[in-house]
């Protein structure tokens, strides 16, 4: 799928795929952000600090964040059964885990943050699209922050380590190896790794895959400080 | 439950009780109305469409499966609706419930009792192989009148969708995705909802609206005008000259939403 | 389906189903009646006003109502597995909704009065035979009410309007209308309507579904009656 | 949960001490029973059972279907049991609990294990078409002691059911609804359930009796006489004497249950 | 199945299967107890009393048990579906109405006794071999206790009544009769029974059962004795 | 949730500080370790794995079964895992939760990812006949590091399993159980699992190092010393450098855990 270091979507392998994000796009949610890579399209929305009706997620002495992502049955090739699957809730207990090190909320004791993802339409790397745009949606309501969070993942394909795998490229290579980190302190809050990797090959797409998330973050901060902007017009 | 302060609801009605309403609109007026289609690429049609800052998808997915014993030559029709969380602070993960479901019945009564699709055309092997149409509605943002919201996206999303060329070969079916041909449409179908607020019947209720009413009436008008399919819902009873009203209204409003459809 | 002016099972065009009420069958619940309309078997049970069990259900200022419809696997031809569907969740909605305008629960905060409609045989209507025989039960259990609420469908049926479809009128008829009214001030508090009707079809509809109406409240009265009566001896 | 009295519970038990009843009986005595036959036209067989206050129904639905692969020549018996909240303040929607878990097998073991429906007559082509009995109980009035009721409404709505003729043409499977014959049965079972209260063992208890048992003891019998199925329940133990003193009641006792089915 | 008064697997008339039990297997629960009979193997844990988190079970006056009968996916011939099936929800309930008349937890207001067994393989009589093990188990938990119950069960084959069923007799027998006693009293706390008895043959069946349980009980008695003089040393 | 005293995490972490842990380990040491296989004569492969006081029994199950249509010549893996409550007082009895969810395809993730099982030769008839291979975990003592031992228990139970032979005669699937040969593999795999506590990576956690720990790494490594699955799990964030280290660590530690597998 790599032919003179170009693959088969005409991208170099360390690569995006064509990004974009829009904040706001929601009026009933505190936030809301949309986001575009390849052919994903993510809407993430979220709603909080408000108080926990939930009594088994509710902690004495902090807030919690509760993540939901979830696919729209209409988003993929076979249409999928509405409601939770084994890997959605996987998805939404490490994306939970990806966003919480981020967020301060110390002073919000006894309450919940939701997050919720609906992937509109999936076309690999979904997981990390929705973290990237579920912290968007989050800094969008208001929730202090100590950070953005970003994702992106890095793989294996035909041999070569290659940024942000496309559908195609993540069912045909050989790896996969999804992150999110803070930018500032550069920590991993996501890590997932499928597919044989050597230790070399790892260390390698660990580094592409924090490349790329560097890169995604600069595409947040812009969609933010549009929307600031605008709201300051 | 939304706990809207007594002073507001009061306000609210005696605005509607003089013709107006919170947002300038007068009692038979929708809010701004706009449709895309085709924005999922994955589905053989797909719609979204605003109506004001209310925002539902509608996505349709086609498959060949096994028509219904009683009905050997026709395709079948399934309607979804998730009410997902993302849409309203008080709408729940789980299950669907009673508002979802009735949501999803009346969309779906809307479209089949008019007989939009021509489901005799969705044959592709009497008694072995008909289309399947699964119809999903995702609402995104609730600011009120889910329901004339998913019936416009329903219809346009059928109205956009490419079914492909399904045959009997020598190995059994076969199916050509490359050559498609616009899904067989008798004639389309819109539905307007009205709530009674103090006295007065109100088309496309604002969230708050809503909220405030009494009782509620679905009206799906077919584009030769017939009424074909109707609901109430709500605790509050309607009189028979408000419900006839509403008939008259939902008929002569009924091509105004067509035209939004191309 | 109609030759001049006479139905399939020898009825006129505004005639209803032999139709048989009686009052106070069940010895647990608070009020009870058995409804026969046609083929259809209907018993109909009512608990409360009791405390109300489901948090999320409970209101402040007055009781409310819960109602569940269910028929028996037995019911139809088909067998039908037991528990609830998508269409007897509507039909649940919608009868408490229907049932809802007529009791006067204010001075019952806090409370839930439950409404149980069993369909041991369906033939065409069940939804108002079953809201019918409610509001017997609900008058039986001692439920402080304005009105006893009644039901019935007109529809079009070979091109003419008629009154209380069978299970046959109503799979090949045109269209079906069921209502539910209060006799006292003719309120709707059920409307459904399926099937392509003119406006002018549909004001027919209405104005003889509303006769029917009137006159199985009659039926509902009387048995009321003979029931006080029988209590009385 | 009921909470009984503490006296009136007292007084139950030392009216059963002197071999009396709340109701009048003594404690070897049934309450009245009637049973009614063939009254849902749509089911193959049905029966509405009353003793005393209690009331069930159970409806026979018959399906032509694949066997077991294990017994490729037996028909496939189901029995299901629904304690619809309408027949008891404490009965809850939703899924059947442990309590109707345990009345239904209870019930299907009766007739299951006595060989009651000759399953091998119901075979319509061996490993591919076999009748499949689908038993469902519905429990419309909760008066005490389901179990009896149930059983007895099976055995008589399985008494009154009306098979069609199946057979195997060119183009597979005939059905014909117009020739029936009755549901094939070995013999016919009953059930006789008793609850320990103080030192006595009381047979078809009521209601109140059951609220202040100790522990109960189903016992199914054949028309032979054979001890089929038996099911302690409850938390009080039970001692070997009592346990045989109920069996010898149960044999005596079902020849006058079995006379009431016709 | 039955020649010259000897059983397919070699055993006479009224000879139990080889049994095993051992005390104290698992470190996280209360009490724990694995019992091997023929080829069944039976874990059963116990948690308790605890407070009772279960609001419906929780009784004022005194606690309550609660068991869990479960069979691993893989312990019979074709793989069984996790969770709960209506087999092993009666055989949950009936074991704790087996259990319960032993204990004493009138001391233990608001509070429950979590019984867990756990089928790793079947081979007949799981029902009893749980029971057996379960109160094995309750008395390594220190659950005050009027006696340690034993269930054992007796049945019909090629028309003798046998002690002990194995899975082979069990399918192909003609009846089958669990019971649960307490040694002490002789009372009997569990009796099914499946399969035509004559009178005479029942009582004769519940001997048998009776004489297998005390059998039985020794074993139990001798591996709670072991396992207290292991910990004495 | 597990309340554990301040002074005992305090005391934890401490301890961990000067690499020494409660138990005497040092940070990057395993317990005792122990397996045991066919232990189960109903399945087809089975092993129980300690490590300390941790229990897991893993079973498989065969089956021929249809392959998914993407794959027709590849045999099915199925990896579900019970977190049975007898293990652990703060396990519920339910469906599934996040956690076991999580535990189940993490460990199938490491069996699938690394192509342990040599699924091309699961294939009995292409397109309609594969081996289902139904891998199913019983957690019976949780002590902490469910992963590792699940994953060990996995990795030995195929290593000890017998596939029938199946073929296709005249009649369609034959599958002679008594002929059986080894599930072929290609290699096995191991994991090693390491949590944060203040700031050292620490290998194969009990509970109460899991209770106090800030964030867990899980790394599956093949036979070959490849990196074949991770997972970082819990709320805290790790840098670059812990999980190279964790990485090299976890390959070296693989022929130690590969060699308890006969």
């Amino acid at each position: 799928m790599i032919t003179d270091g170009v693959r088969v979507d005409g991208r170099k392998l360390d690569e995006l795929r064509p990004t974009k994000i829009e904040v706001g796009v929601l009026e009933r949610a505190d936030g809301s952000a949309y986001l575009e890579v390849g052919g994903n399209k993510i809407i993430a929305g979220v709603y909080g600090p408000r108080e926990s009706y939930i009594r088994r997620l509710l902690e004495p002495n902090t807030g919690v964040i509760r993540c939901r992502y979830n696919m729209a049955p209409f988003s993929v090739d076979d249409r999928k059964r509405p409601g939770p699957d084994r890997r959605s809730s996987e998805i939404s207990k490490i994306t939970a885990d990806a966003l919480r090190p981020s967020l301060m909320l110390e002073n919000y004791p006894r309450s919940m943050v939701d997050v919720f993802i609906e992937v509109i339409e999936a076309e690999g790397g979904t997981r990390c699209a929705g973290i990237t745009a579920a912290s968007v949606a989050l800094a969008d309501a208001g929730i202090p922050m100590t950070d953005i969070v970003v994702a992106c993942a890095a793989g294996k394909v035909d041999g070569e380590i290659v940024l942000d795998l496309s559908e195609k490229e993540d069912k045909e290579g050989e790896a996969d190896l999804p992150i999110a980190i803070m930018p500032r302190t550069g920590e991993v809050t996501l890590l997932q790794s499928d597919g044989n990797l050597s230790e070399e090959e790892f260390s390698k797409a660990l580094d592409l895959a924090i490349d790329g998330c560097m890169q995604i973050s600069e595409i947040q901060k812009e969609a933010l400080k549009n929307k600031y902007l605008e709201s300051m017009e | 439950m939304k706990i809207i302060p007594e002073i507001t609801k009061e306000s609210i009605k005696d605005l509607i009780g003089n013709n107006q309403r919170e947002d300038g609109r007068t009692i038979d007026q929708y809010r701004d109305i706009s449709i895309e289609t085709d924005i999922i690429s994955k589905a053989e049609g797909s719609a979204k469409v605003k109506i004001g800052g209310t925002k539902v998808i509608a996505g349709i997915k086609l498959q060949v499966g096994a028509p219904y014993p009683d009905n050997p030559n026709l395709g079948v029709l399934m309607t979804n609706c998730e009410m997902v969380p993302i849409a309203d602070p008080t709408f729940e993960v789980g299950p669907p419930n009673e508002e979802s479901i009735e949501l999803a019945r009346v969309v779906d009564r809307g479209i089949r009792e008019s007989k939009m699709v021509d489901l005799e055309k969705l044959c592709v092997e009497e008694g072995n192989h008909v289309w399947m149409i699964f119809i999903d509605l995702h609402v995104l943002d609730n600011c009120g009148n889910l329901f004339d919201a998913c019936e416009l996206a329903v219809t346009a999303a059928l109205n956009s969708t490419k079914l492909p060329t399904a045959s009997i070969g020598d190995d059994g079916l076969v199916i050509d995705k490359e050559n498609t041909f616009d899904l067989p449409l008798n004639e389309k179908v819109v539905m307007s909802t009205f709530v009674k607020i103090g006295s007065e019947m109100v088309i496309d209720p604002s969230l708050m609206e809503e909220d405030v009413s009494d009782g509620r009436l679905n009206i799906g008008v077919t584009e030769k005008g017939l009424v074909c399919s109707m609901q109430k819902g709500g605790m509050g009873p309607l009189n028979k000259k408000e419900i006839l009203d509403c008939v008259n209204i939902a008929i002569s409003k009924s091509s105004e939403l067509l035209n939004l459809i191309k």
